[in-house]
């Protein structure tokens, strides 16, 4: 197998976020002249950086298979940008900013994934999007995105990757909103708030982030991965083995980026809304790669973290993988149930780094990434056919109508379930394993609750996932009535179709994917349930090797492993399968009416169908107090500041004065008061200025009698 | 009797103005008041003729004349800018066709002798000669003021003046008469210095007893120059006569007449408490007297300002912003050193300068306009966009911004003050200067601010002409300093011992 | 006399001039007022110039101050009988047209 | 008469008693001399400011100049105080009776509380800053008094010799020139000067006060 | 050297404008030519002094010219730059020269428009590089009635009143600077900015040659100094409370005003405070570090707040700048290195990028005529090269990382977290409310005005046209160049700002 060469690697590294650039430079300011809009431009290219991550990223996984070390920092071998200051600053010092790339074996499979997800959005949109008015904008912005996602995985400081990270948050903005410039879009009003939404609420995580930059370079002087990993063992060390105070806090607010960029309980709030955006945005935007960032910061950030962060990290995830999957089994909107899904399953990952498992939530961060991009993608093949429904409700029986699609979408539906031989159920089966070791070796009440949290959110995925699956291909198609009056005029086919050949052959790829992208099992299959040889995200990426040995693998016994290893093996496969079941009985064999067990559960039900009313707390407790603050604040600013300042002294009486004679006839209400004060102020001198000789004389002398008597008395 | 020639030679520019304005009026009765632009141009080479004495003379040393008459730079100051604005006032008063229908004999006779008045009134250390010179000046002005007959505010206006005027003088003549009492002399130089007369007494022995005598009779003598001047409490006459006298007349009293009173005001104080050979107990004194002139200044510049605020009429603007600055250079006089004292001459100079231009631009609009008000200005400022530049530079002179020759004068003014101990009054004009923006920006608002006007403007080159190179020399002035600066220093003579 | 006594009775002229100016609403009273303060002045310089050897000054100041008291009063009185036409009133606190 | 005169002549005889007999007693026929023309001074000038008829406080100006003069005679001022009798007396009065005529009386404007108010603040001011002087002055005194002689001649010398006094007195000429043509100007009526100025467009006129 | 490249680059303007002055009136296609010229030539000798002619390796003033002028007081005709003043200049040059094509659909007076812009560079121009105290002054007054009258006469229907608040304020901070600056001439005898901070810096500048010691209404000399000074120029910044006249002059003023407002006006606060008072009075900064710090951080949280609860587009970007330059103030106040720079460098960013919001809000007023924000709405579906330029503009604003104020805002951020004062950490810590508020305040202008239900009035609004487009671009491409190569910048300005900062004795880094 290939070796990491120095020479050629970087330059070929460096190409990966600069074709997407390019293509988004030139597809803006081309696109008239393009063919096609320039798509194909985009697409190719997009094939050339998948064919570069992937031909990279084999050069790690061989030397992960090999056991050797995969750690590449450009700044070492290849290159250092001082970012900065380029000349009277050195490249090493704490005010300049250097860029380097960083290589190691997670950001090369990181890379891989993004690469891969990215060519078969692309391609998946060139059939999707077909038509829209604002076509060639969306590929631009989408590749911009790419590029931001891409440098995000290779940066090997903190403060460039928090660049990117606002980068892909910006072009999440534009992609969300994609749909807020076309009026005659049905779903143009929800996308301008959604935007908005979802940029200000990852604004909040992402002010977090930074304020833990800021301290973590104010104590350590710089923002370099590898530097803060060791500076930090360092300090720990100096402490006795303990994190100091501030660690815990600046963990804090790292953990806070994550919060918001992976909408994890409470700011994610953003993210169902941000299903407005076309289905190719969520799929990668939202579903694998954008999402993903803030688990990779933790993963990027795990030797940093004190056992409190991780436990608030722990308790957080955990909470949010089941918060959300109960939320999830009420969603009617096909793109919803996926949303809260995708919010689930990242409770999973951000629970896993809690726990210690940072490998193992970045594996479920890959094996997701396909699945959840395939799912999305029938769904969006599956709207597509539907043109434009969401609502399941109004599907059904869509099977016979899509089978391409029904197809990738069950291998993507099981892999997510967590059902044997599908990626998922590697990944998942490993984070439950994480968290049952952890209760068995800390007791400690995080990890009980992530024991307890993470199986039942994954009997609920289970359920809700085939809920959606039943109710969308099974069953007989319940959309016909709709459009039958609904949209006479659209003279669309009102029978569900098949998508063309871009999107089905994007969703056959990364359905491959996610049936075979958790473990080669075909390649052995003695061992179908890895129990012997770890998959190969596992054997590529370790705990010593992902932070160049300074954090150790933490010790556990062979029993304990062993018996975690059972447990979690057993209850992962017994709620997958029970949650199959369960969405069965209800929604497939009707053995259960739902509606019953709604009317059962009562206000229970209808605060999870609310989503348990967060966005309208967020509403009355943040919102609303911040706008009224704002007018509040403008009111104090324009009666009372204005006029503190110019009470000083006299300059608001002659403002008065000024503004009286401005708006003669006292049109604007601030000055409406001016009359009087003229009238007071002015009296003084009007007092003494009578008209009459003899007062004027009057006056002058006591002026000057009283100069004199202050001349004698003084 | 060649020296007696020699005196003559020395105050030959009193004896061509007195001689020319008995010519202008008798000149005027011969031609029966048909020919005005000539009278104009005779008064105006009697001027000139003055102008070029004095200027040959200029490099003299200072010399006292027929014993009471002093020749020297600090006159010579005074006298060339009075000069300047008279001949200004003249100017204006040809070009005012309104103003033809009166006697322009009497009108130049009297401006020429109230110039004759002013330079007795700056050019002597002698009491006796000051009155003489401050009374002709004030008769004179008293009649100006009132010089349209028929108009009732112009007669309003003469009769407050002179009935302020007799009775400030009056008071005036009381303090100068104790002053005698307590010196024993007339003259100035003589009063602050030690007792070498052979007298029983002096300033310095009053002041050594007590000080309280010395305080009546100073601030009845400064009453008399505080009308000059128009500062607080004695400039109850200035709105109101301003407002009334003819529009030339205002100018002459706004910029000649109160710029004499303070040559007078500063060759009074400088000559009883600063000269140089006074006792340390005049001095002393003297630093008091400064803290009385330091409050009034304050007093003055406030009340100029905000009653100027609320003005309506440009005219009667101009008067309280007249006040104000009156207020300002007290404030080098209040120092009551030689830095403020010239720092105040700068002032005056720039005084000169800045009002002349105001008023000539009021003069100018009343012409076009018919009226006094601000209002009326309204969008004249594209009609007549030469005039109304220049006075925008006017104005910011008045307000005392750069670059012009308004905010040098200030500056020196406040390192003046500074020095001399008075931080908290330059504090007060600096932040008087931005109250008198309000007022000072409404005329600039007026003209420009607002549409273009449908008045027309009578094209009158040389009113605009003038206006122009008045307000040009705002600006170059301000720019170009020092000759103007070395001058008001060279000429602050006044102080040396003779 | 000694000098104090001249300067009591030019003190007490004094302030009755002032009087006569501000409280009587006739306009000739101020005119009159203003010729009492003069005279008032007249005493003292007359009094000092005896009094402080003789000298010739303050006898001479006094007489200008006649001088010029005669030209005032001569151009008060015409400015007065102006007003007095233009008005039709002598009360000077009726000529208050120019004012704030 | 009325009750406020008559107090005020009462007054204004013990001011006359007061000053006549304090003269006489402190130093014998100068002071009695002067207690006269003291009173004639200050009287005259009481009276100026008390008469209601304008008239009668123009002639009792009369008296305070006639005193005035006799002061200056006290002093051996002799030609000054016939300059007093000849100008003030011949002259300012004069012009101020022909003012008296030419204007309309008014015998309502005087108003009592107003002078008694007026004389207790100027009086009161006025000695109360003459004490605050009288403690602590040091005139400007010679030890001797000269001898009291006739000093007419030295002023005409120096008023015409080429002494000091030369250019005050050809100023005081110009002044005088002003004055009269100033006076002349003013007073003298040309039809025209009494029409309404077009250009100021005064108002109806304003008399008397509210 | 002797070149006098710096007295071209103040003056050439006024040769401008006296150029137009003696051009008809009616000749409005010279003078605008006219105008483009005597803007560019500036803005050529600007670049090359940034790119050829200034040692950006060498401390101290550079490019000095230096002759008497009023000998009597010892004024002198003075100049320099260094790193801190150079980026400014610059700024001023271009801003300038993009204003004249800004302004070509005004339609009123445009001689006297264009011959008030010409004086108004002359005089921003020559603060920047004055070094001499009194000719600072006199440049700094200059400025204000150019200004005064082009917002007075072209605003908006209450121009007077924005147009007097703008100068009476400008002005009463400008007399207490006045009354400072002749306090140090008598303290010090010398006018020279240089000297008088070597002065400082050597402890002469006591106020020991003034009577009582300096003292002024019972403050000590370097106490007053400093607050007279510190006002004058917060006045200018400005800094909350004395900013009310912003929000006016700013709705009030043409567009192209407005740019020149943001862009170059408030950051002569900024500059003035750098340059001559901090180094002059570093007793009393030190002093009261801490108060600037807390006015800062109330004016980024305040300021972004009262924007928020804007309904005027223009008010709301106006308030923007308060917010804005609240991280300058918050950058100083730190004494450290990187604060320096950072507030240095957010002066020359926000310049950029507040530049063109108004731009863009100016495009939409001249089309729509209004600028009421809920009278908007689907604008972009109209103007889709309009939104794409405004979304850079806001992004820029919000300070996205890939724009200049991205940079500038983490360098003072983490400048001031790591002041030797640990009160700054809280400070900080509040101020970065503000970042989230200054998100949503734009993010909702840009949803209320360009996303949503097109506003039907509006259907038939034609697209930025090439000319507005030449204003913006240049704007927008440094935004984003100094995002991306902050060093443009940062390697010039920092050997001053570290000369500055040792000399406050601030924290020097690296």
């Amino acid at each position: 197998m290939p070796r990491f060469d120095p020479a050629t690697d970087w330059k070929l590294l460096l190409a990966v976020p600069a074709i997407p650039l390019a293509g988004f430079v030139v597809n803006l300011f081309l696109e008239r002249s393009l063919p096609r809009k320039g798509d194909w431009l985009l697409t190719g290219g997009m094939f050339v950086v998948m064919a570069i991550a992937l031909w990279m990223a084999a050069k790690a996984i061989a030397a992960g298979f090999a056991g050797e070390e995969f750690f590449h920092q450009s700044r070492q071998d290849g290159f250092a940008w001082s970012w900065l200051y380029q000349t009277g600053k050195s490249p090493d010092s704490p005010l300049n900013l250097t860029a380097g790339i960083l290589y190691d074996n997670l950001g090369a499979a990181m890379l891989a994934v993004v690469g891969v997800v990215s060519f078969f959005v692309h391609l998946f949109s060139i059939g999707y999007m077909k038509g829209d008015r604002r076509y060639h904008i969306f590929f631009a912005n989408i590749s911009l995105f790419t590029f931001a996602m891409l440098g995000l995985v290779l940066s090997d400081n903190l403060l460039i990757f928090f660049v990117f990270w606002e980068l892909m948050g910006l072009m999440s903005y534009l992609l969300i909103g994609h749909f807020a410039h076309d009026p005659g879009h049905p779903r143009n009003l929800f996308a301008t708030s959604a935007c908005k939404k979802a940029f200000l609420t990852t604004r909040v995580g992402d002010t977090c982030l930074l304020v833990g930059m800021m301290i973590f370079y104010w104590k350590f002087q710089t923002l370099q991965f590898t530097e803060l990993w060791r500076l930090a063992q360092e300090e720990v060390a100096r402490h006795g083995g303990y994190y100091p105070t501030w660690m815990t806090v600046a963990g804090l607010f790292i953990f806070g980026g994550t919060v918001g960029k992976s909408a994890q309980f409470p700011l994610h709030i953003w993210l169902p809304d941000a299903m407005e955006g076309p289905t190719p945005v969520s799929a990668m935007i939202h579903a694998a790669t954008m999402v993903a960032a803030g688990v990779f910061l933790l993963g990027r950030t795990f030797p940093l973290m004190s056992p409190e962060v991780l436990a608030v990290v722990t308790v957080v995830g955990s909470f949010t993988a089941l918060f959300a999957a109960t939320i999830g089994t009420t969603v009617n909107d096909i793109k919803g149930v996926l949303a809260y899904s995708t919010i689930s399953q990242l409770g999973f990952m951000v629970a896993a780094c809690g726990l210690g498992g940072v490998v193992f939530g970045m594996f479920h961060m890959v094996t997701h990434a396909f699945f959840k991009a395939c799912l999305f993608l029938c769904a969006g093949s599956v709207i597509h056919g539907c043109h434009h429904e969401q609502d399941m409700r109004r599907m059904g029986g869509l099977r016979k109508f899509m089978p391409v699609t029904f197809a990738c979408m069950l291998a993507s539906t099981l892999a997510i379930a967590g059902i044997p031989l599908f990626s998922g159920f590697y990944s998942k089966d490993e984070i439950i394993k994480t968290a049952f070791e952890r209760s068995l070796t800390h007791f400690e009440g995080a990890s009980f609750f992530a024991a307890l949290a993470l199986p039942a959110a994954a009997l609920l995925t289970a359920f809700y996932m085939f809920r959606l699956m039943f109710m969308t291909f099974f069953g007989a198609y319940r959309g016909a009535e709709a459009h039958g009056h609904g949209h006479e005029d659209h003279g669309h086919a009102h029978v569900p179709h098949e998508s063309p050949w871009p999107i089905t052959v994007a969703l056959c790829g990364l359905a491959l994917l996610g049936i075979l992208g958790g473990h080669f099992w075909l390649a052995a299959p003695g061992d179908p349930l890895a129990s012997h040889t770890p998959p190969w995200f596992l054997r590529m990426v370790s705990l010593e090797r992902l932070y160049g040995g300074l954090v150790a693998e933490p010790h556990v016994s062979e029993h304990v492993e062993h018996q975690a290893h059972g447990l979690a093996l057993s209850i992962s496969l017994g709620v997958a399968l029970a949650g199959l079941l369960i969405a069965f009985l209800l929604y497939q064999a009707r053995k259960i009416d739902p509606a019953r067990i709604v009317r059962a559960l009562g206000g229970v039900y209808h605060t999870v169908a609310n989503k348990y009313w967060i966005d309208e707390i967020v509403n009355a407790t943040v919102v609303r107090p911040t706008i009224g603050l704002a007018l509040a604040q403008k009111w104090f600013d324009e009666n009372v500041v204005d006029g503190i300042v110019n009470g000083l002294g006299i300059l608001n009486r002659t403002l008065g004065f000024v503004s009286a004679w401005f708006d003669l006839k006292g049109v604007d209400g601030a000055v409406n008061g001016v009359g009087a004060t003229t009238q007071a102020f002015g009296s003084v001198a009007r007092l003494f200025q009578t008209g009459r000789i003899q007062q004027y004389v009057t006056f002058a002398v006591a002026g000057g009698l009283l100069l004199a008597a202050w001349l004698i008395l003084s | 009797m060649d020296a007696y020639l020699d005196q003559l030679g020395s105050i030959a520019p009193e004896i061509t103005l007195t001689v020319f304005s008995l010519i202008v009026l008798v000149q005027d009765l011969i031609q029966k008041g048909r020919n005005s632009d000539a009278v104009g141009g005779v008064t105006l080479l009697g001027l000139s003729i003055a102008f070029f004495q004095l200027l040959s003379h200029a490099g003299d040393p200072s010399r006292t004349v027929f014993g009471m008459v002093v020749v020297d730079h600090f006159a010579g100051f005074f006298k060339l800018f009075t000069l300047a604005a008279v001949a200004a006032v003249v100017f204006f008063v040809m070009s005012d066709r309104r103003e033809r229908k009166h006697g322009v004999g009497e009108y130049y006779f009297l401006i020429l002798g109230a110039a004759v008045g002013i330079f007795f009134m700056v050019g002597t250390n002698n009491l006796l000669l000051l009155m003489l010179g401050l009374e002709l000046l004030s008769l004179a002005s008293y009649s100006l003021a009132g010089f349209h007959k028929g108009s009732r505010k112009s007669a309003e206006a003469s009769m407050k003046y002179v009935i302020f005027g007799g009775m400030s003088t009056g008071v005036m003549l009381y303090g100068i008469s104790l002053l005698y009492g307590l010196t024993g002399t007339l003259d100035l130089t003589a009063m602050g210095a030690s007792a070498g007369s052979g007298l029983a007494s002096s300033l310095a022995a009053q002041l050594h007893a007590s000080p309280v005598p010395v305080a009546i009779a100073v601030v009845l003598v400064l009453a008399g120059f505080a009308y000059k001047v128009s500062a607080v409490p004695f400039h109850f006459w200035t709105p109101d006569v301003y407002e009334g006298a003819p529009t030339p007349v205002t100018t002459f009293l706004a910029v000649a007449s109160k710029a004499a009173g303070f040559g007078a005001l500063l060759r009074f104080l400088g000559g009883l408490f600063m000269r140089s050979g006074v006792g340390a107990d005049v001095l002393q004194y003297g630093a008091r007297i400064g803290l009385l002139v330091a409050i009034l200044s304050a007093i003055t510049m406030t009340l100029g300002n905000f009653a100027a605020l609320r003005q309506q009429s440009l005219k009667r603007m101009l008067a309280y912003s007249s006040i104000a600055h009156a207020g300002y250079v007290l404030l080098g006089v209040a120092t009551m050193t030689g830095a403020g004292f010239s720092a105040a001459m700068y002032y005056l100079a720039a005084y000169y300068l800045m009002n002349l231009g105001a008023f000539g631009f009021l003069l100018y609009f009343e012409g076009i306009t018919g009226s006094e008000d601000v209002d009326s200005l309204k969008g004249m400022g594209w009609k007549a966009p030469a005039v109304s530049v220049a006075m925008v530079a006017f104005l910011i002179s008045l307000t005392g911004l750069p670059p012009t020759v308004g905010f040098y004068g200030k500056y020196l003014l406040f390192v003046a003050g500074w020095n001399a101990n008075l931080g908290w009054l330059v504090l007060v004009a600096a932040l008087n200067s931005v109250v008198s923006l309000f007022y000072y920006l409404r005329v600039a608002k007026a003209l420009f601010l607002t549409d273009e006007s449908s008045k027309s403007a009578a094209p009158q080159p040389l009113f605009v002409g003038f206006l122009v190179l008045l307000g040009a020399a705002t600006v170059a002035l301000g720019i170009y300093i020092q000759p103007l600066q070395s001058w008001a220093e060279r000429s602050l003579d006044i102080l040396a011992r003779t | 006399m000694g000098v104090g006594a001249y300067l009591a009775v030019s003190a007490a002229l004094f302030a009755l001039g002032i009087v006569a100016i501000v409280v009587r609403r006739n306009v000739l009273y101020v005119l009159m007022g203003i010729e009492m303060i003069l005279n008032a002045a007249n005493i003292n310089f007359v009094a000092f110039s005896r009094h402080n050897g003789g000298r010739l000054d303050g006898q001479m100041f006094a007489i200008f101050v006649i001088i010029l008291a005669a030209a005032e009063a001569a151009v008060a009185l015409a400015i007065v009988l102006n007003v007095v036409q233009l008005f039709d009133s002598v009360n000077p606190g009726g000529v208050d047209q120019l004012r704030d | 008469m009325e009750r406020s005169s008559k107090v005020f002549y009462a007054l204004l005889a013990l001011l006359a008693l007061a000053l006549i007999g304090g003269g006489l007693g402190a130093a014998g026929g100068e002071g009695l001399a002067f207690g006269l023309f003291a009173f004639l001074t200050v009287g005259g000038g009481l009276m100026c400011v008390f008469e209601r008829s304008v008239v009668r406080s123009a002639f009792s100006l009369l008296a305070t100049f006639s005193g005035t003069a006799g002061l200056f005679l006290l002093l051996g001022a002799d030609f000054l105080a016939m300059a007093q009798i000849l100008i003030y007396v011949g002259g300012i009065l004069a012009l101020i009776l022909f003012g008296v005529m030419l204007t309309p009386p008014d015998l309502t404007e005087r108003r009592l509380p107003r002078v008694v108010t007026g004389l207790v603040l100027v009086g009161g001011a006025v000695a109360w800053i003459g004490f605050q002087v009288r403690a602590s002055v040091v005139w400007a005194t010679a030890e001797t008094l000269p001898p009291l002689e006739s000093n007419a001649r030295r002023i005409g010398v120096g008023f015409l010799a080429a002494g000091q006094y030369v250019v005050p007195f050809e100023l005081a000429a110009v002044v005088l020139t002003v004055a009269l043509v100033a006076a002349v100007y003013i007073a003298r009526r040309k039809k025209s000067d009494l029409e309404p100025d077009a250009v100021e467009g005064d108002p109806a006129p304003r008399t008397g006060e509210p | 050297m002797h070149t006098h490249i710096l007295t071209w680059i103040t003056f050439v303007p006024l040769i401008g404008m006296a150029v137009i002055l003696c051009l008809p009136r009616n000749a409005t296609a010279a003078i605008k030519g006219v105008s483009l010229v005597a803007t560019f030539i500036p803005l050529v000798l600007a670049t090359q002094v940034y790119f050829g002619m200034f040692d950006k390796t060498a401390s101290g003033f550079q490019l000095v010219e230096r002759a008497s002028w009023i000998a009597g007081i010892k004024a002198q005709y003075f100049m320099g730059i260094d790193g801190i003043s150079l980026s400014l200049v610059w700024l001023t040059t271009l801003l300038l020269f993009i204003a004249v094509p800004a302004s070509f659909n005004i339609e009123k007076a445009q001689k006297s428009y264009y011959a008030l812009l010409m004086l108004l560079e002359v005089g921003i121009t020559g603060v920047f590089v004055s070094l001499d105290f009194f000719l600072f002054y006199v440049f700094w007054e200059i400025m204000l009635l150019p200004m005064y009258f082009l917002i007075g006469i072209w605003g908006g229907p209450r121009r007077e009143y924005a147009a007097i608040k703008f100068f009476l304020y400008t002005l009463a901070g400008s007399v207490l600077m006045l009354v400072a600056v002749v306090a140090l001439r008598i303290d010090s005898g010398s006018f020279s900015i240089p000297d008088l901070i070597s002065m400082a810096h050597a402890g002469r500048l006591t106020g020991e040659h003034l009577p009582y010691g300096g003292m002024l209404v019972g403050m000590k000399f370097a106490t007053w100094v400093f607050w007279f000074l510190f006002v004058a120029f917060a006045i200018k910044v400005p800094v909350v409370p004395f900013h009310t006249w912003l929000p006016d002059a700013h709705v009030q003023a043409p567009t192209p005003i407005s740019v020149i407002l943001a862009g170059i006006l408030l950051k002569l606060g900024g500059y003035g405070m750098m340059r001559a008072c901090f180094p002059i009075v570093p007793g009393a900064f030190h002093e009261f570090a801490f108060v600037l710090g807390v006015l800062g951080v109330t004016s980024i949280v305040y300021g972004s707040f009262v924007a928020l609860g804007q309904t005027d587009f223009k008010r709301m970007i106006a308030y923007s700048s308060v917010g804005h330059m609240g991280y300058v103030l918050l950058g100083f106040a730190a004494l450290t290195e990187q604060g320096m720079n950072g507030a240095a460098l957010q002066m020359f960013n926000h310049g950029t990028s507040s530049a063109a919001c108004f731009l863009v809000v100016g495009v939409l007023y001249d089309r729509a005529h209004h600028r009421d924000l809920n009278g908007f709405g689907g604008i972009s579906q109209v103007m889709p090269r309009y939104w794409a330029l405004s979304t850079v503009a806001f992004f820029a604003s919000i300070g996205l990382p890939g724009m200049g104020g991205f940079i500038s805002e983490w360098m003072t951020l983490v400048g001031a977290f790591q002041s030797g004062d640990p009160r700054f950490r809280i400070l900080v810590l509040i101020s970065t409310i503000g970042i989230v508020i200054t998100a949503a305040y734009l993010l909702w202008a840009m949803q209320r005005v360009f996303l949503g239900k097109l506003n039907e009035k509006y259907k038939d609004l034609p697209d930025i046209s090439f000319r507005e487009v030449f204003s913006q671009a240049p704007l927008l491409f440094l935004c984003i160049l100094l995002g991306v190569f902050p060093f443009l910048l940062l390697d010039w300005m920092s050997v001053s700002v570290r000369g500055l900062v040792s000399m406050l004795g601030g924290i020097l880094q690296g």
